[in-house]
Order: structure tokens, then C-alpha cells, then sequence
């Protein structure tokens, strides 16, 4: 279980003059659930897609599967089939039906057979419930249905790794539950997951690791359970208060 | 209001009516093509083309089909270049509705958000790919009721062919108070013939959209 | 035949001329946005009231301006309303008239567009604080309503202009008909002459409407970046 | 050309508004015309400005189209047409006509290179006209095998023979004449065209009856 | 404590045909801190709403500080004054300064001199940590901040209650904690109020009482330690489970 799969190294970006993220470095392994923490505007999302090449960056290296990254078009295209992603947004694509947005990528980027397509994306709706919706299209959905859609159109790619952007943060509270549920199955199926997340909660009893990121800085980079007993710095502290004393 | 004059004119009322709506379906199918080819040229920006595409629709917007007729019609052939009537007048509606129609197409590809161009980019989909399964059918689902109002706007402004003695409506019912003096009566019926047109047109350009709408988001 | 079309142009008072035509040109549509967008503020303001028959009659009065093109507006309100025992005005005052009306009637669907833009929960925000509904369109509605409005309202000003071309069906003497005037003065003095005028017509509306167009996307575009999609 | 104008009543209120409105056309050369410098003149706005004079008032110009003088007599947007103005039967309906003060009819005007010297030369052709003229008129009822393009003015028109839209034009031949010399290329190859009797004819049917014998077919039309 | 201050008597409520509020009976008195719950659709903004007369009503009566309200434009004109409300959508006008949205009431509606209002409310600001966003407009503030100020614009009226309508369901989940701290503070200086809300530890620990909305009727109306310890309904334990499991 220590085979690295990505590695970040000196990372920096970015926007215009405005620096956002310095000297980041890290390393996923397969099979391991990384929760990326830290307060409005530590950087979060912008690190997110920086893995996935919607953003550009400005220095540092990045290693995916042994392989260094050209951070080229072309080379983000191959990429992208093998690491998946899913937004706060719900981004369900809304003149497909559900079926239509599960077979999409399937069989346009990885040229399977419509069948076979079909035939995996049915398979997964039903294993997540949602067999009933596949002839929906998304404005007939609930957010909480949306979102788990949209988590079974990244898995039908089969990606080496999943990163999520506070998928829970537009949902109503009620709906926040099958959500997470269905992100800590996946976890437990060894899935290997970078999770950005509000949920304090799921973050201590699902990831394996925490990363905390401070005003576009790694400064705490252990285990979850370590984390949150004691965090290491004051700015953590802080934020952990924030987040749980109500 | 005399009934035996209307009676009297409807066969050259008739006349125009067909040939106002041919002259408008060419132009209107000329203006969508090219203002779904100059709306492409600017969304991928393609060089060169990009450029020539921004300075067509800047000009053919923001100068009058009155204008643009009488340039071609009578100040062209100075240099040699002579277009008949219908050509001219079928040519210069296509040269306005050509940038209004981009404008609309644009509009609808701006209105796509920026989430669905990523999400889709996260799937693994390349730019054309995008385009294809992402902002054309989303975009021209949102650019539907620009260019229906472009359509209406476009059918009203063949009656400025008449300039260019085109003998469309307007023209028909100038020609025919010119001839015999009889305005009311030629007004009202020239009143009717464009409701007859525009008011169905208008109508089924309504349920087109709705039915885009739903057939493209189920909504 | 000595000298080009474009010379001519510049010949003796021909461009004295056109910029008196240029002038009624302005003149006429100055006073139209000036009347048809004040006018149509009010009738868009209207259109938000929650009275059916109003609500038939303004509608109405749009589809009615929308649908009869504006040529024929013209020569209806020329020719026949006097007849018909109206008002007997001088072309250009008919022409202020109709295109006001037709002004009048697009802008009120700007505006109504812009009132129902604004969230609905802004005006119930000032209606919790206390605020009677004419504090609420004054302090609220309207100041909020207006940046959504401005880039239709340029555009409908730069229809406007363009529209004036059509004075010249109705002996008012705008940019276009001097313009004709003069062709038929000198064309015989140079063949090319027609051409350099009518050019000269296109630039002079591309020079008064495009500006007015590039302001209109500006402000579009900034509210874009502002609401960020 | 004649003048027109609504009502003999009219004189009284005229006076008293101190300005009579004339319609006039705006680029027919040399009747109503504007010349290089900008100023209206030809003989339609020399004989305007006499009346204006002998009743004691301003003159003012409202531009027309020959299409719309009859509509702007009856609006009331003028007092007066002295826009080369035909008597006809038609109009004869709706307007009161003045003494005629010219005499003309309609001609025909085409390329010296390939002049039309017959009626009969124009079937199948194409021919220009202004709307709401004598010649629109007798080419539509009597020469229904030619093709008419119908222009709005005569700049117009004259432009759209110049760039050879069609085989000929056929206007009132008076200032058919004029125009040909500024364009010595063409000629005015049928100089009348009521040989046929068309006016006459029709007058005899549809306004003898009001006119009684004191007044004689061409008191009233002209040219034949 | 124990003087009512809002009396709502077999209030009933219809979006056309279709009803969302069925014979609502409960009262408040004058200190007391009410927590409305419920799931989503339940029926909480359109009672508050109703209490505030931005909705009409079909049946029943309301009577405030002692007089029954006749549901009349002009009544609630008046009323509104006596009533705050603070929305789940950041509800300050982007027009005008922060300083200008806080004075627009009281100098249009209580037509206090401009000077006092200014002075009031700047000591408000003052008091909420906010001194320094006086001058600007709300788009340069976080959704916390904006929510705050929202709360002491509703105060400067002086209200005899004040009704939240989850005040903190759009913010980010740090700037949650500000908000609820500031309506705790309210609550201490026994301010009457009704609040809407997710947030179940704050419900818990600052209402007194707790009226639990199903399916627009009233299933439980109890204290609230009573509510949070013994859930009275399988729909109210659910309810509970749904919001606490993570
Ligand atoms: N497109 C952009 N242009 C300029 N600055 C940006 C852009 N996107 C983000 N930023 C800035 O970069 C910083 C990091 O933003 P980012 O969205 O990555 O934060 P985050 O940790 O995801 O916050 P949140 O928890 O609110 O989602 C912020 O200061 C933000 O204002
Ligand atoms: N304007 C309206 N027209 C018709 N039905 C409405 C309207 N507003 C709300 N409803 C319906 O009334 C019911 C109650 O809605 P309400 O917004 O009061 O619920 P809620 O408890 O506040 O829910 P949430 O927790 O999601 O805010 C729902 O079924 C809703 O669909
Ligand atoms: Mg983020
Ligand atoms: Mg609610």
C-alpha cells in the first residue's frame, strides 16, 4: 500500500501577480483517502484543479503513475481519463439524460462499445440506487441525486484517482447523508480519493491522511486521527474550532 | 374603406405577399448560415478569420438596411458592379441578419457556465468533443429565442425593399395610392398581410422554442 | 468628369448639406429616445402590476408595434390619421410620434425585463424593513433595475438611429433624402458619385451607433465578470 | 404639370397664416430641384414663390414623392401641389386641379445606343417609372406586356436607368428633355405616347359627364 | 416572562389549491427564543413569512402585543416596523453602502433625523466587530459579514421580535460560527425570537422551545432539551438522525 500514484513536488501558481500556492509538495499512494483542508480561500480548489490541469501553474513538478507531467493539452487529455473529478456545482450536463451523461465519456474518450457502455452505466446506477432515474434528465433530479450521478459518471471512466471539491457544500443537510455514504463505501473499496471537504466528521473517519492548507501553504501533512486530536498549529486549532463548536 | 377596391387589389396584394415571403425565407436562411458560421469563427476565435468575422458584425449591426440597400443598389454599379433587385435586396438582408443572427448564437454559447465547459474538460472530452455534446446543443437551446425575434425582425424589414423597387408589400401598396389614391384601403390591407405573416410566425416560433427547450433538457 | 465621386463630395456646399441632414437626423432621434425611453419606463413599470386588464391593454400595445414594421407605422400615421380626423402634424412631427410609440412600446419590455430581474427577495428584504411599495421601487427596485436594463436600452437607442433612415419616406429632409438630393445634383457630373455618397451615409450611422453598440457590450461584459456566470 | 389644391376656401385661411405650404419635388431637375449650393429652384418653385408673393405670404416647401402628392393634399400637409403634376381623371376625383399651367405628356427615354422609338419595342422589356405617375398609369393599363419597375423618387429612378436596370424610362417627356441633355448618351425616343387615346378616352367615360360641353377634353388633358 | 407577545390561533395556509399550513396554534412570550424545525418543504418559510405578512393566509388569527392583527396592506405597514427579519439569501441592498442599507429604515420609515440614525448605527457596528466596512458596498464583504449586518439592520428598527429564516444555510461553514454567536448574544439580551435553522447544536443550546413543522402541521411543540433528548415522533427521530449522523 505505499506505491506512490501522484507526486507533488515545489508546486507553485499563480493568479496574474497574486501568488496562491507556494512550494506545495505531497505525495498520494494508492488506496489512500486524502482530505485537503483549511479555511475560505487557503487555496483548496485551486490546488484541486491544478492536479486535473483546469488551472495552469507556474512551477514545480508533478508525477502521476511514475510518469512525469508536461503540463501540455494534449498530455491533460490523456490524463483526464485516468483521474476523476467532481465539483461543488452540480455539473450534470442538462440536455443529456442521466444515461446519456453516464455513457458520455465512456464512449467518446474511451471508445467502448455503446453496449457495453450501457450495460456499465445501468450496472452502477443500480448498485447506487438510482436505477429508476436513468431516463430522467438532470432538472428532474434532487441535488443529492444529481451529485451521486455525477460521482458514477467519473467512477464509469475507471480513474486511477478521484478528487472532489466540496461535493456536499450546495446540498441541503438532509441530503448530505446518502452522499457521503456512497464517498465512504468508495473509500472503503480502496478507492484513491483527494476530498476537499466541510464535513469534519466524514474527513476524521474516512481519510487517511490530512492536508492542511494555510493561506496557500502545506503546514500539516499527517494522519487524520493524529490531526484532529492534536493540530499541530495554531491557524489549525482555529479552524478545527471554527468548524465544530456550535 | 371601399370593398370593391380591396376586391380590385388583391391579386397584386397577392403578388407581394408570396414574394415578400420568399425574398424573407432566402434572406433569413442566408443570415442564420452565416451567423452560425461567423459565431463559430469567433467562439473558436480562428485566426485571422476572428478578426474579419468582429469588424463584419460590428459594421453590418450599427448601419441601416435603408443605407445598406441604397449602397448597393445604386452606388455599386458606379464601380461596375451591378446586382439585380431581388439580389441586392435578398443580399442586404443577409448582410444585417447575418450579424444579428451571430449575435444571438453568441449569446446563447455565453450563456453555458463555465462549470459544464470544466466538468466536461474533467471527463476527459477534447475541445471539439466539447463543443459537439456540450455548448452547441446548450447554446443553441439558449440562442432559440434571439433568433426567433431576429426572425420577426428580419420578415418586417423586407418592407424597405420597396427603395429599391422590389414589388413586395410596402412597395405594392405605395405603388397602388400612387396609382389610385386609395390609402386607406391600401394601408389596412398591407396592415393585414404582414399580420397574416407575423402573427402565426411569431406564434409557432413560441412553440418551437418550448419545444426545443424540452427536447433538449426535458424541462 | 474632371474631378472623382469623392471630390464632388466636398464640393461647393454638398457637405454642408449632408451635415444639415446629419443634423435632423440627430435632431429627430434625440428627441424620440428622449420621450419613447421615459415613456416606455413608465409603461414597463406598469407591466409589473398585478392588474389583468392593464396588464392585456400594455401587451397589446407592444405585440401591435412589434408586429407592423416600422415603415408602415409611418405611412399609417402620415397619411390616415388625419384623414381620420387626428391630428394633422408636420412629417417629422409624425415621425417623433410613431417612432416614440414604437419606442415607447420596446423599451417597456426592457424594463419590465429588468424589474423581474431583480431578486425577488431584495424587495421583500426593504417590504420586512417597513418600507411602503413606493419607498421599495425607489430605494430598491429601480436603482437595481437599471444597470440590467442599460445594455438593451443602448442597443434599442442605436435601432433608434438606424430607424431614422426611414424619414425619408415621409419628406422629412434627414441624412438619407439630402443624400438623394445631392445624387441627383451631381451624379451626372461624375458616375461614381452615387457610390462615394452612399458611402459616405454608411459611415456617418456607423460612426453614430457603434460607439453606443461597443458601451453597450462594455457594460455587458462587465456585469458578466461582476456576477462571475 | 399643373398645380392642385383643396379647397378655393382654403385662400382665406392661408392669408391669415401667413404662409401657404407647397409641395414640391425635390430632385427633378428643372422643375423642383436643389441645386449645387442648396438652394430649391426650377420653374415649379419660381412659379411657387410668384403665388406666394401675389397672396402676401411665405412661401414654405414640403418635399415630395410623385407618389405622394394626392396624400399629402388630403392629409393637409400642403396647401398646394406644384409638383409636375398631370391631370387625370383619377385625380381629377380627389383633388381640385388649377388652371393647368403647362403643357406635356408622357415620353420615353432610353440609350442612344439602342433607342426605343416604338411602344411595341418595349414588350417583354423592362420599364422604369415613378410611382404614382402619368406614365405608371398608362403603361399599366394599357401596356400590361411590360415589365414596370416602380421607384419611389426620381433620383431614384434616374439612378436605376443610369446603371442600365432596365431597356427604357418613361416619365413626363417635358422634363425627359432636360434630363437628356446633362446625359447626352441618351435620347428621348418617343416624344408622346397618347397617340392612342388613352386620356382622352378615359376622360370621355369617367368625367365628361361632371363637366358638362362647355369644357373640352383638352382643356382639361393634355398632350393630345 | 410568561406575558404572550405573538398568539397564532388555527392558522391556515393554501398555494392555490394545494394547503402547506393546516390549523397552526402555538404562542410566544416576550424573552422567549423559539426554534422552528422541520424537514425541507415542511412549511417554515412560509409561516414565518405569513407572521411577517409577506404572505397572505386563508384562516385562522394572529394577534400581536395584545391585538388581534386585521390582515390589511396598511396594518403590516405598520406592523413591519415592530417585526424584523433577516432571509437566507444575503438580503442587503447591493446599491447602497453597508452605512446607507442600515440608515435606510430608520430615516424612510421610523423618520429619525439623519444624524442620530447615523450615530445608532454606527455604535451598532461598533458593537459587532464591523466598524470598518461602514462606507463600503456589500459585494466587497464575506457572506458572514453580510449576514451580520443584515441582523443589526433589522435591530436598529428597534423590533419586538425577530424572526431568522436560516440566516447561516448559504454561508461557508467558518463564518457560520460568527453569526450564531451574535444571535446568541441576542437571545441572552432577551430578545423575542423565532428562528429557522439547521444548525441543531445552536437550536439546542439556545432555544427554549421547540415547535417541530411536518408536513405544514405542528407535530410537537415542547422545550427543547425535552425535543433533542426524546424526540415525541418517528418523524421527528428521523428528522434528528438525518441532521446529526455523519
Ligand atoms: N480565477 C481567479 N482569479 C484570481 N484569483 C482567484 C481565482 N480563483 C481563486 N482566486 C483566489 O485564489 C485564492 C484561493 O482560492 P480557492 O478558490 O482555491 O480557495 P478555496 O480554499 O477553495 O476556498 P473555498 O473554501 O471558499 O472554496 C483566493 O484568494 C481566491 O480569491
Ligand atoms: N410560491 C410558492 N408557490 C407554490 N408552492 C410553494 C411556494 N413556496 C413554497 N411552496 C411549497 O410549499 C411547501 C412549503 O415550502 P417552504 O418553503 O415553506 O418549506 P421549508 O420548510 O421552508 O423548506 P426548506 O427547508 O427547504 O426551506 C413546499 O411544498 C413548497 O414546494
Ligand atoms: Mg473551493
Ligand atoms: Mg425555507
Amino acid at each position: 500500500m505505499t506505491e506512490p500514484l501522484l507526486i507533488v513536488n515545489h508546486l507553485a501558481k499563480a493568479y496574474g501577480q497574486t501568488p496562491v500556492l507556494e512550494d506545495i509538495n505531497f505525495t498520494v499512494n494508492k488506496g489512500e483517502v486524502v482530505a485537503l483542508l483549511g479555511r475560505s480561500g487557503s487555496g483548496k480548489s485551486t490546488l484541486i484543479r491544478t492536479l486535473n490541469g483546469l488551472e495552469p501553474f507556474q512551477g514545480g513538478t508533478l508525477t502521476f503513475a511514475g510518469q512525469a507531467i508536461d503540463p501540455t493539452p494534449a498530455t491533460w487529455l490523456a490524463l483526464r481519463r485516468r483521474i476523476g473529478m467532481v465539483f461543488q456545482s452540480y455539473d450534470l450536463f442538462p440536455n443529456l439524460t442521466v444515461l446519456a451523461n453516464l455513457m458520455l465519456a465512456p464512449v467518446q474518450v474511451a471508445h467502448q462499445p455503446k453496449a457495453q457502455a450501457e450495460t456499465a452505466a445501468r450496472t452502477l446506477l443500480t448498485r447506487f440506487g438510482l436505477a429508476e432515474f436513468a431516463d430522467r434528465y438532470p432538472s428532474a433530479l434532487s441535488g443529492g441525486q444529481k451529485q451521486r450521478i455525477a460521482i458514477a459518471r467519473a467512477l464509469l471512466m475507471k480513474p486511477a484517482l478521484m478528487l472532489f471539491d466540496e461535493v456536499t457544500a450546495s446540498l441541503d443537510p438532509e441530503m448530505v447523508h446518502g452522499v457521503l455514504a456512497l464517498m465512504t463505501d468508495l473509500a472503503r473499496a480502496d478507492m484513491t480519493m483527494i476530498v476537499v471537504t466541510h464535513e469534519m466528521g466524514f474527513a476524521r473517519k474516512v481519510a487517511d491522511r490530512i492536508l492542511f492548507l494555510d493561506d496557500g501553504r502545506i503546514t500539516a501533512d499527517m494522519p487524520a486521527e493524529a490531526f484532529f486530536t492534536a493540530p499541530p498549529t495554531e491557524s489549525a486549532r482555529n479552524f478545527l474550532a471554527s468548524m465544530t463548536d456550535r | 374603406m371601399s370593398w370593391s377596391v380591396i376586391q380590385a387589389s388583391l391579386p397584386a396584394f397577392g403578388a407581394a405577399f408570396w414574394l415578400t415571403l420568399e425574398l424573407a425565407a432566402l434572406g433569413i436562411a442566408g443570415a442564420l448560415g452565416i451567423g452560425a458560421g461567423v459565431s463559430l469563427v469567433q467562439y473558436f476565435r480562428v485566426p485571422g478569420l476572428h478578426q474579419v468575422a468582429s469588424v463584419y458584425v460590428d459594421v453590418a449591426r450599427n448601419t441601416p438596411l435603408l443605407v445598406q440597400l441604397f449602397f448597393i443598389y445604386y452606388g455599386l454599379p458606379g464601380l461596375g458592379l451591378k446586382l439585380s433587385a431581388p439580389v441586392s435586396g435578398v443580399l442586404g438582408l443577409i448582410f444585417l441578419g447575418g450579424s444579428y443572427m451571430a449575435e444571438a448564437f453568441t449569446g446563447g454559447y455565453n450563456a453555458i457556465p463555465k462549470s459544464q465547459l470544466e466538468s466536461g474538460a474533467a471527463l476527459g472530452l477534447s475541445p471539439r468533443q466539447l463543443a459537439r455534446f456540450i455548448v452547441l446543443p446548450q447554446g443553441l437551446t439558449a440562442a432559440v429565442p434571439g433568433l426567433a425575434a431576429n426572425v420577426i425582425f428580419l420578415v418586417k424589414e423586407t418592407s424597405i425593399f420597396t427603395v429599391i423597387a422590389i414589388p413586395e408589400l410596402t412597395n405594392t401598396a405605395l405603388d397602388l395610392i400612387g396609382l389610385y389614391y386609395r390609402s386607406n384601403e391600401s394601408l389596412l390591407m398591407l396592415v393585414v398581410a404582414y399580420a397574416i405573416i407575423l402573427v402565426p410566425l411569431s406564434w409557432g416560433l413560441t412553440q418551437l422554442e418550448r419545444k426545443v427547450r424540452h427536447v433538449t433538457i426535458g424541462a | 468628369m474632371s474631378q472623382s465621386g469623392l471630390e464632388l463630395l466636398f464640393q461647393g456646399q454638398n457637405l454642408p448639406r449632408l451635415l444639415a441632414g446629419f443634423g435632423v437626423t440627430l435632431r429627430v432621434a434625440a428627441v424620440v429616445l428622449a420621450l419613447g425611453l421615459s415613456l416606455g419606463a413608465l409603461l414597463g413599470a406598469l407591466r409589473t402590476l398585478p392588474n389583468r386588464g392593464l396588464q392585456v391593454v400594455l401587451r397589446g400595445y407592444l405585440e401591435i408595434f412589434r408586429i407592423v414594421p416600422t415603415v408602415v407605422l409611418l405611412f399609417v400615421a402620415y397619411y390616415l390619421l388625419p384623414q381620420l380626423g387626428g391630428l394633422n402634424l408636420s412629417g417629422e412631427a409624425v415621425a417623433v410620434v410613431t417612432f416614440t410609440l414604437w419606442t415607447a412600446a420596446e423599451m417597456s419590455d426592457i424594463v419590465r425585463g429588468a424589474l423581474v430581474a431583480v431578486p425577488r427577495h431584495q424587495v421583500e428584504a426593504g417590504a420586512a424593513l417597513g418600507l411602503t411599495r413606493a419607498q421599495q421601487l425607489r430605494f430598491i427596485l429601480f436603482p437595481q433595475a437599471v444597470p440590467l436594463a442599460l445594455p438593451g436600452t443602448i442597443n434599442l437607442a442605436t435601432r433608434v438611429i438606424k430607424t431614422t433612415s426611414l424619414l425619408l419616406m415621409i419628406s422629412v429632409m434627414d441624412l438619407v433624402n439630402v443624400g438623394q438630393t445631392l445624387v441627383e445634383a451631381n451624379s451626372h457630373l461624375h458616375p461614381t458619385f452615387a457610390f462615394w455618397l452612399y458611402g459616405a451615409l454608411f459611415i456617418g450611422y456607423y460612426l453614430l451607433c457603434a460607439p453606443l453598440s461597443w458601451w453597450a457590450k462594455h457594460i455587458a461584459r462587465q456585469r458578466k465578470a461582476v456576477t462571475n456566470d | 404639370g399643373k398645380s392642385a389644391s383643396t379647397s378655393t376656401d382654403t385662400v382665406a385661411q392661408i392669408k391669415k397664416a401667413g404662409v401657404i405650404k407647397i409641395a414640391v419635388f425635390g430632385d427633378l431637375r428643372p422643375y423642383g430641384w436643389i441645386d449645387q449650393s442648396g438652394k430649391r429652384v426650377g420653374y415649379d418653385l419660381t412659379l411657387a414663390r410668384r403665388i406666394a408673393k401675389d397672396l402676401g405670404v411665405k412661401a414654405q416647401f414640403v418635399q415630395v414623392n410623385a407618389d405622394g402628392r394626392v396624400d399629402a393634399l388630403k392629409a393637409g400637409k400642403v396647401d398646394l401641389v406644384l409638383a409636375n403634376f398631370t391631370v387625370t381623371p383619377e385625380r381629377k376625383q380627389v383633388v381640385d386641379f388649377a388652371e393647368p399651367y403647362m403643357k406635356v405628356s408622357v415620353g420615353v427615354v432610353s440609350k442612344k445606343t439602342a433607342p426605343i422609338t416604338k411602344v411595341s419595342q418595349l414588350q417583354g422589356k423592362a420599364v422604369i417609372v415613378t410611382k404614382g405617375t402619368t406614365a405608371e398609369q398608362y403603361f399599366t393599363e394599357k401596356q400590361k406586356g411590360v415589365t414596370l419597375q416602380k421607384y419611389d423618387s426620381k433620383t431614384q429612378q434616374f439612378s436605376a436607368l443610369k446603371s442600365d436596370r432596365a431597356a427604357a424610362l418613361a416619365d413626363d417627356n417635358s422634363y425627359l428633355y432636360a434630363w437628356v441633355k446633362n446625359n447626352p448618351t441618351y435620347t428621348v425616343g418617343i416624344k408622346t405616347l397618347n397617340g392612342d387615346g388613352f386620356f382622352k378616352q378615359d376622360y370621355q367615360q369617367t368625367l365628361a359627364p361632371y363637366f358638362g360641353q362647355d369644357i373640352q377634353a383638352q382643356d382639361i388633358i393634355m398632350g393630345e
